[in-house]
């Protein structure tokens, strides 16, 4: 098996190739797809990627394909807007997304990819009663867990966002909003190109253009997938499809709890930097922030309707535009640049799916929702140690695909109506 | 803006609707086990191609209606009152 | 005990008449667009099948509306009927209404909403930009009536015509008629819009 | 330089659009110039000998007039407190304030040009192979990063000045008004469609505009057809921004009176697509100099502002548009030193600089001229955006070296002109009559019959990028080096690549730059462009404004009849969902107080209530309530609970039996329009064979609470012809009757309160009547309004609980305790089977009054139980009660700790812990209920 040699990434390295002219060596090898691996995932998103990562360097297992019908990242984990935070309601929640974000801070070293984490402070604003008493019950259920978080008034929020309007004459007032100073955001892209050359390195394969038609199965156990590269055979095989998950799970014979609605978001061309913190609004159904780059990047509530289109909706950026200017009416000469979407596999209980499922050997990691991106790195840790150890780790114990016929649902539908 | 043929008011903008989703036959409250009524409950088909579902026109006729959508294209190929036979396409 | 009041939920802004029970503006305006409350208007909610005795004899399909002596009956639903008569008149106009009861329903919902009517040349303007319905003076003609968002309301819409102007009644929940009256006002302002007052006709 | 002196306007042009007799004066970057009515920023800056006009993004390289028209990536400006303002669309305006963006602290002198001078170090992507250690400094480097932000500023100050949106609803929507879509529009117009017609620019005429006389007499004489015809609406200054499902499109009107954009929304049966050809750049070493411009911004500035953009020209062209700009330049007293026709064996190698502007050319035969006007004249791209949009696959021609249409056109979506093909003036209309007709065909009767005539593009030289590299993606930065180097490093399919890069990601989103884009990266791969493809087209076509985009905003609001009565007393207001109502009127205690001893009154009306008329209304009672309602009589009112499938509580309420085959129900205010379409959707889709007719009556109705030792009194003041006493109308019991002489009035003997009190439903135009005179006859009584607080603490005194605050998302039946009201011996009803499953377990929360030990202490809502670390519930409701003068809760909690006298230890905010007793009942005032029966 050729082993990638990995150069490192710095400044020095930088500098020399500058002068030199010399070229940098491939992030990731273009190999041939082998017959046999001992784990095949499938999807090129934070969750596969993560998962191959961990399990060659924490597990030692490498003989690793990770395949993806599109490109490293063609998935959510490209088009989202990489809201990282730990606030969630639930004590298994919290737990489990304090994780990830842990493992975010010291990505960029880990990877040797500078995935530009940015913790600048997350704002969950309230324009009710009934949700500032969501946003102290979120705070305290934090503050139980040693996460850092607090409901704050109109004033200090003024302080935080000096563009946002909170007078108290507005058709939504601020009453106040939760702060979570460790949340903010991180350019996504290089967190899937980080993890994907460092896996590669380790000699796990990344094959792109590779999409899987079928999962082989024999006796209740998986035996490999079918793919338009021709079949692989495989005593594991992880599904990492997000929104397409019930789709590959069909192919086994897998049924999951998961309706596919499509979340959009949008682009402002840039401007001068005004915007530090992530402010989201669950009533108004928006959250805003401002990439270094100078543009601001927003995101809503779901598509209405399950569906796998990723064509944009006017209505989307409409009410968008509108709620935003609620908050913040001083940007209305701001210009929208683009719009997208991408796929979001939804969960009853707005919570994930990790685990084993009936078929012996076919693992799951979905249901992520709008909200997976952040949980890239703790979920790739967990399904790596599951995957080579044959056990459920503590830390995803509470989110098994057993839990919705047991009548255990790990609810964060309370605080879930925005949930980045 | 998806338009959505309602049998009753015609084409109107799906902002109109209220989406319910594949509508589920209810088990027999006496008899169901747990498991029937999970699935019930949570197990929703979720195809990507043609897909019947129900819709409630809320700012309309305040009718519930069926359609058949496709999930990738969004395209309506009919819509139809609830207990009735043919209808709009 | 004085005579009870019943007000309208639109502020008046001017002098005021009785008509009945109900305080309306006397106020008499004109303009390229009027916009009148009438919300004082008589209004009785039927819901009945089409097929049924009632349905047949209130000769009016949906989405169109039918004028019985000074009633205005609107086809608001498939089996429902919105009529619409002067004020004060919910008695005589549930008399008159033809044919029986059966399965359905008869219920007074004048003080349940709110009425205005829009009239003028530049109304149809005004109607493009408070909903999404094809409001053309072709496609939405006279004694045409539809149930759709406008303003972010559910609202019914008829077209009734006066004196050959194109005139719109438009009828909402009770408790957002404030709202529905300025969001009309705010969008004809570029157009000149008047208020008036409560129509001599009576509706 | 950027202060350079004197006018370059040369003299009159045929097609000129500005007024030599208005002058307009403007400042750029703080001088005064002047310009005329009608140029744009750029024509008046070039006529000024302006030359630099901006700085490039990363390298901060001297950037001018590039392309000339609205997608110029070096043409971005602010405009007085307008960022990103489009300076070669945008027109002038007297006393405009017009600087560059994102330079510091000047144009000439620009601190960030150092990075050209790193620029080999600062390839594409570097700061991803930077900055990782020590992680510590990262939030500096960031600080560093977002200095590079391009873009102009906002002000904090500034506001949303709402512009109306508006709906419309033609046959045939044109998109382009040159020549193919004035013709189409004409087409379909007489085929009797009525025709929108949207084009970009501020008049009609596209590429004929500053074309010759013969085409300029084309475009008047078309323009005038338009004009005069009945069926065609034009907008000019107008873009059709998107297309979106099933033809609705966004359409953008620009340079309105009072606000700057607004949006028209158009659902159109068809759709026609006419946006012409856009001049794409040519990739070599000193394509970016100010200097070198498209032969397209050449003909503008020349044909239509007479301005002189340059002294001595190059022309380097693979097309007659080129030679049309020699001609132009000519005309107008510009020394054309040299034309280097592609067709004809000429090349270009690089242009060369002297002090940050263009000073010469070194051509491919080795010679070097010099010049200060490099015209290029490359080739076309195809804006096919709005085809993308469709759905539609354009592929590529490689003889005509552009994209057009794909075969898989959407049938309601039609394509002509430039984006189609070329030909003469002839053909182009030609075309364009034939597509006119079809899209009316399709729009008013569904099939299409006529024929377009054939129509493609002509052979055109793949100019794309020369030997030398060059800027590939002006307003990222991005040079051919930059993507050649990332497709090297693995960043080789376009999307990978747009992504490392971050070509096309800019303002002109690919308009200009995606060709070359895909040309260089196919050429790395050894591919065809076919085979690379492109990236994704998406939404909007130019970018729109926050303000167009959210126009006037439409939050329905809720009031009741009595709210003038509120705001005019005191009452402040709270937001409740869409109602508006008062929290108190300025001491919420002392309004307890005044209830608990003698009289108060408090608007309910956004009480949810429904009546339901039929022979089945019991049937739908027992369905949806977990209680029974069979027996319930006439007269009698009785509290319920709904619950959903899964058990959940999602709303309570009391439903009265009026008549024979007559209810009406009530329910939580904010749960009424969810209870409604819950009740509509079993009864249309469940059962629709039960005779139940529900008519909504919320509005219907003002509701007001009398409640109070003293309220039975007080209504007696009102009401004669219904016996108020205790024995004629008993605790939950209704009767209808006359109050204050308004007939018709529903009265129930419930209440939130724990006091005895009467519900009363008045028909809602006396509302304001009935409250005044309540308010009236109760002054001798003392009486008081009260609001939602003192409701809150009474409510919480006499221990009920609220639906979504003592309950949440998980909460079912019997974990609120109303174990007395489900009943699992009913057949069915909605939820039975998780909740005998709930019942069977015992699993859940329970919820439980919670008195703290000390009474002084109110511990917040949402304060966790913690023993041992783990979370055993939390307080979900606490007030300071004045009527027991100490502090009470109703929290949710385990099993275990659900028994009276347990002590828990409840976690304030601040970290404190705080003990807590478990008590017997939820309530804490009369349990009993003796006052409510009294
Ligand atoms: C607009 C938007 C905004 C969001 N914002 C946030 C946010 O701020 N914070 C946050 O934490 N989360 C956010 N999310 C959610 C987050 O993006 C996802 O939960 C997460 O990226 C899922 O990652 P994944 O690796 O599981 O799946 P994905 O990244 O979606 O990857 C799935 C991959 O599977 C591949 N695939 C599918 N079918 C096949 C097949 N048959 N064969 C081979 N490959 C296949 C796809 O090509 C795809 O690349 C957002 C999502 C969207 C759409
Ligand atoms: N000689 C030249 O300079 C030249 C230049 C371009 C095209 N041509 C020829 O002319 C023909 C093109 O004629 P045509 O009528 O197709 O194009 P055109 O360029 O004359 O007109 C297209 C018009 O559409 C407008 N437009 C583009 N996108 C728009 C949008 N989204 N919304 C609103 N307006 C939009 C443009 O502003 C332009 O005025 C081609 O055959 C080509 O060969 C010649
Ligand atoms: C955080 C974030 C920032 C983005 N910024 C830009 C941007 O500045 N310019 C741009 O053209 N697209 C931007 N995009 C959108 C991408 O171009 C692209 O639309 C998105 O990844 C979805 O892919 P698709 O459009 O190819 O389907 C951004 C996307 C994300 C997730
Ligand atoms: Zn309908």
């Amino acid at each position: 098996m050729s082993r990638n040699k990995p150069v490192k990434y710095s400044a020095l390295g930088l500098f020399k190739r500058g002068l030199s002219g010399k070229e940098w060596p491939r992030v990731w090898r273009d190999v041939d797809l082998k017959k046999t691996y001992d784990v095949v995932i499938i999807g090129a998103g934070v969750h596969g990627l993560s998962t191959a990562y961990y399990l060659a360097k924490n597990h030692g297992v490498k003989n690793v394909a990770v395949v993806d019908r599109a490109y490293v990242g063609g998935g959510g984990s490209g088009r989202n807007t990489a809201i990282l935070r730990s606030n969630y309601l639930t004590p298994e929640g919290v737990r489990f997304y304090d994780r990830s974000v842990d493992l975010y801070r010291h990505l960029a070293a880990d990877l040797n990819f500078n995935v530009m984490f940015a913790p600048r402070g997350h704002l969950t604003l309230a324009h009710n009663d009934g949700a500032l008493r969501t946003m102290r019950w979120r705070a305290e259920v934090n503050k139980v867990q040693g996460i850092d978080s607090e409901v704050i008034g109109p004033e200090e929020i003024k302080k935080l966002v000096p563009y946002m309007d909170v007078s108290d004459d507005t058709r939504y007032p601020i009453l106040g909003a939760l702060y979570h100073p460790p949340g903010g955001i991180i350019r996504h892209d290089a967190v899937n190109w980080g993890y994907a050359r460092a896996a590669d390195a380790m000699g796990v394969e990344i094959h792109q253009k590779t999409e899987v038609l079928g999962i082989n199965t024999a006796g209740g156990k998986v035996t490999g997938v079918r793919t338009n590269r021709g079949d692989v055979s495989a005593p594991i095989v992880i599904n990492c499809t997000a929104g397409w998950a019930t789709l590959i799970a069909d192919m086994a014979g897998v049924k999951l709890p998961i309706i596919t609605h499509p979340l959009q978001a949008a682009v402002t061309e840039p401007v001068q930097m005004f915007l530090s913190s992530v402010v989201v609004s669950g009533s108004l159904h928006v959250y805003v922030s401002q990439t270094d780059r100078g543009e601001l990047v927003f995101g809503a509530s779901t598509d209405p309707y399950a569906a796998y289109s990723m064509r944009s909706s006017l209505e989307f950026t409409e009410e968008l535009a509108g709620h935003v200017l609620e908050l913040m009416p001083s940007i209305s000469k701001m210009r929208v640049l683009r719009q997208w979407s991408g796929l979001c596999d939804i969960t009853p209980d707005f919570s994930p799916i990790m685990g084993f499922t009936e078929v012996e050997g076919f693992l799951v990691d979905v249901g992520w929702g709008t909200y997976g991106f952040k949980a890239g790195p703790a979920s790739g840790e967990a399904m790596a140690q599951l995957a080579a150890t044959n056990k459920t780790p503590e830390i995803i114990s509470a989110f098994d695909l057993a839990r919705f016929e047991e009548g255990r649902l790990a609810s964060e539908r309370g605080a879930a109506a925005v949930g980045h | 803006m998806i338009l959505i043929p309602c049998p009753n008011c015609g084409p109107r903008n799906s902002s109109e609707f209220t989406y319910e989703g594949e509508n589920k036959e209810r088990p027999n409250a006496a008899t169901v086990t747990k498991a029937q009524w999970r699935n019930y409950l949570y197990l929703k088909n979720n195809p990507l191609g043609w897909t019947t579902e129900t819709w409630y026109h809320s700012s309309g006729c305040k009718k519930f209606l069926v359609a058949e959508r496709h999930t990738m294209t969004n395209e309506i190929r009919s819509t139809k009152a609830l207990g009735q036979q043919g209808g709009a396409s | 005990m004085a005579n009870p009041t019943a007000r309208s939920p639109i502020g008046v802004n001017g002098s005021t008449k009785q008509l009945g029970s109900w305080e309306v503006s006397d106020a008499t305006n004109s303009g390229p667009v009027t916009l009148a409350d009438v919300s004082a208007a008589t209004k009785i909610l039927v819901v009945a099948d089409v097929d049924s005795a009632r349905g047949a004899a209130l000769n009016c399909a949906f989405q169109s509306t039918h004028r019985i002596d000074n009633a205005l009956i609107v086809g608001a639903g498939p089996g429902e009927w919105l009529v619409l008569a002067p004020a004060g008149q919910t008695p005589t106009v549930i008399e008159a209404l033809p044919g029986d009861i059966g399965r359905g329903d008869l219920v007074d919902v004048t003080h349940g909403g709110t009425l205005l009517r829009l009239t003028g040349n530049d109304a149809v303007a005004v109607m493009s930009r408070m909903c999404a319905i094809n409001v053309g003076l072709d496609a939405f003609a006279d004694g045409s009536a539809f149930r759709s968002s406008f303003a972010r309301l559910v609202c019914d819409v008829a077209r009734d015509d006066v004196n050959g102007v194109p005139s719109y009644l438009i009828h909402a929940d009770r408790s957002s008629g404030q709202y529905l009256f300025d969001s009309i006002m705010a969008v004809g302002e570029t157009f000149g819009i008047r208020v008036t007052g409560y129509p001599v006709a009576g509706l | 330089m950027s202060g350079a002196q004197g006018s370059s306007r040369g003299a009159q042009r045929l097609g000129e659009v500005v007024d030599r007799n208005r002058t307009i004066t403007f400042t750029f970057n703080g001088k005064k110039y002047k310009g005329l009515e009608g140029d744009t920023i750029i024509s008046a800056l070039t006529a000024n000998g302006v030359k630099i006009v901006s700085r490039s993004w990363k390298y901060h390289r001297r950037r001018g007039v590039m392309s000339g028209n609205y997608h110029d990536p070096n043409c971005h400006f602010q405009v007085n407190d307008e960022p990103n303002v489009r300076g070669a669309h945008r027109r002038l305006e007297e006393g405009m304030v017009v600087s560059t963006q994102n330079v510091s602290p000047s144009l000439k002198f620009d601190i960030g040009a150092v990075n050209q001078k790193l620029s080999r170090f600062l390839t594409a992507g570097f700061y991803y192979k930077t900055f990782i250690k020590p992680e510590r400094l990262w939030p500096t480097y960031e600080k560093v990063l977002q200095r590079f932000a391009g873009g102009g500023k906002v002000a904090a100050t500034g506001h949303h000045v709402p512009a109306d949106k508006r709906y419309a609803h033609p046959d045939v929507l044109v998109a382009g008004g040159g020549p193919s879509g004035m013709s189409a529009a004409l087409s379909a117009a007489d085929a009797g469609s009525n025709v929108l017609l949207v084009e970009e620019e501020y008049e009609l005429g596209g590429f004929l505009r500053w074309g010759t006389a013969d085409e300029l007499a084309v475009a008047q004489s078309l323009r005038e057809k338009v004009a005069a015809h009945p069926k065609i609406t034009t907008l000019t200054n107008a873009v059709v921004a998107g297309r979106y499902d099933q033809n609705w499109v966004s359409v953008i009107e620009r340079g309105l009176p009072v606000v700057m954009e607004s949006l028209i929304k158009v659902r159109t049966a068809t759709l026609v697509a006419a946006p012409g050809l856009i001049e794409r750049p040519y990739v070599f070493e000193g394509n970016d100099l100010p200097g070198v411009m498209l032969s397209t911004a050449v003909l503008r500035l020349v044909n239509l502002y007479a301005v002189k953009p340059g002294e001595r020209a190059v022309v380097f062209t693979g097309n007659d548009s080129g030679i049309a700009a020699a001609e132009a330049l000519r005309g107008i007293g510009v020394d054309v030193v040299q034309v280097v026709d592609a067709r004809h064996g000429g090349g270009l190698v690089r242009a060369t600089s002297s002090r940050g502007v263009l000073s010469g050319v070194e051509l491919s035969d080795g010679s070097k001229v010099l010049c200060d006007l490099l015209v290029v004249a490359a080739g076309w791209t195809a804006p096919t955006t709005l085809l993308n949009l469709s759905g539609n696959h354009p592929v590529f021609d490689e003889a005509g070296a552009r994209f057009v249409p794909g075969p898989d056109l959407d049938d309601t979506v039609f394509a002509t002109g430039g984006l189609v093909g070329d030909g003469t003036i002839d053909e182009i209309l030609a075309h364009g009559a034939a597509v006119g007709r079809q899209a009316s065909e399709r729009a008013t009767n569904g099939s299409v019959t006529t024929v377009a005539p054939a129509f493609s593009p002509d052979p055109h030289l793949p100019l794309f990028f020369g030997t030398t590299k060059g800027i590939v993606d002006f307003s990222e930065d991005v040079s051919s080096k930059d993507l050649l180097t990332a497709a090297h490093e693995g960043y080789n399919s376009v999307e990978l690549l747009k992504r490392y890069t971050t070509a096309t990601m800019g303002p002109a989103q690919g308009k200009l730059e995606t060709i070359n884009t895909v040309a260089v990266l196919a050429s790395a791969n050894g591919e065809s462009i076919e085979e690379t493809g492109t990236t994704v087209w998406r939404p909007p076509y130019v970018p729109i404004t926050l303000g167009a985009l959210a126009g006037r905003s439409y939050e329905p609001v809720r009031y009741s009849p009595m709210q003038a009565w509120h705001e005019s007393h005191g009452g402040i207001n709270i937001v409740a969902g869409q109602w508006m109502r008062p929290e108190h009127y300025g001491d919420a205690a002392k309004e307890v107080s005044t209830v608990r001893s003698g009289v108060g009154i408090i608007d309910v009306t956004p009480l949810g209530k429904f009546e339901l008329k039929g022979t089945d209304v019991t049937k739908l009672l027992n369905l949806v309530y977990v209680n029974k309602w069979s027996k319930l009589e006439v007269g009698a009112v009785r509290y319920g609970v709904m619950c959903g499938e899964d058990g959940v509580i999602f709303d309570d309420g009391v439903t009265g039996h009026l008549s024979e085959d007559r209810y009406f129900m009530s329910t939580t205010s904010s749960g009424a329009a969810g209870v409604y379409a819950h009740l509509e959707s079993w009864l249309q889709t469940g059962f629709p064979e039960w005779d139940v007719t529900i008519t909504n009556v919320t509005s219907a109705y003002a509701s007001i609470n009398i409640a109070g030792p003293q309220s039975r009194e007080l209504l007696s003041k009102l009401v004669s012809d219904v016996d108020l006493s205790n024995e004629a109308f008993p605790y939950m019991n209704l009767r209808t009757g006359t109050i204050a002489g308004v007939p018709g009035c529903h009265m129930w003997r419930i209440g939130f309160t724990g006091e005895l009190s009467f519900e009363i439903h008045v028909p809602a135009g006396f509302g304001a009547y009935v409250w005044e005179t309540l308010m009236e006859h109760g002054a001798d009584f003392g009486i008081t309004p009260f609001g939602l607080e003192a409701q809150r603490i009474m409510r919480l005194e006499k221990g009920h609980f609220i639906v979504g605050q003592d309950t949440d998302g998980v909460t079912q039946g019997f974990s609120a305790g109303i174990d007395w009201l489900i009943k699992l011996d009913k057949d069915d009803f909605i939820g039975k089977p998780e909740l005998q499953w709930q019942h069977d377990s015992g699993a859940g929360f329970r919820l439980v009054g919670i008195h703290p030990n000390d009474p002084k202490q109110v511990p917040t809502e949402a304060s966790q139980i913690v023993i041992d670390g783990i979370i055993q519930g939390r307080i979900t409701s606490s007030r300071f009660s004045p009527t027991l003068n100490r502090s009470i809760c109703l929290g949710l909690v385990v099993p275990a700790l659900a028994v009276a006298g347990t002590v828990v230890p409840i976690r304030l905010p601040n970290g404190t812990i705080i003990q807590g007793t478990v008590m017997e009942h939820h309530a804490s005032y009369d349990h009993e209920g003796a006052k409510l029966r009294g």
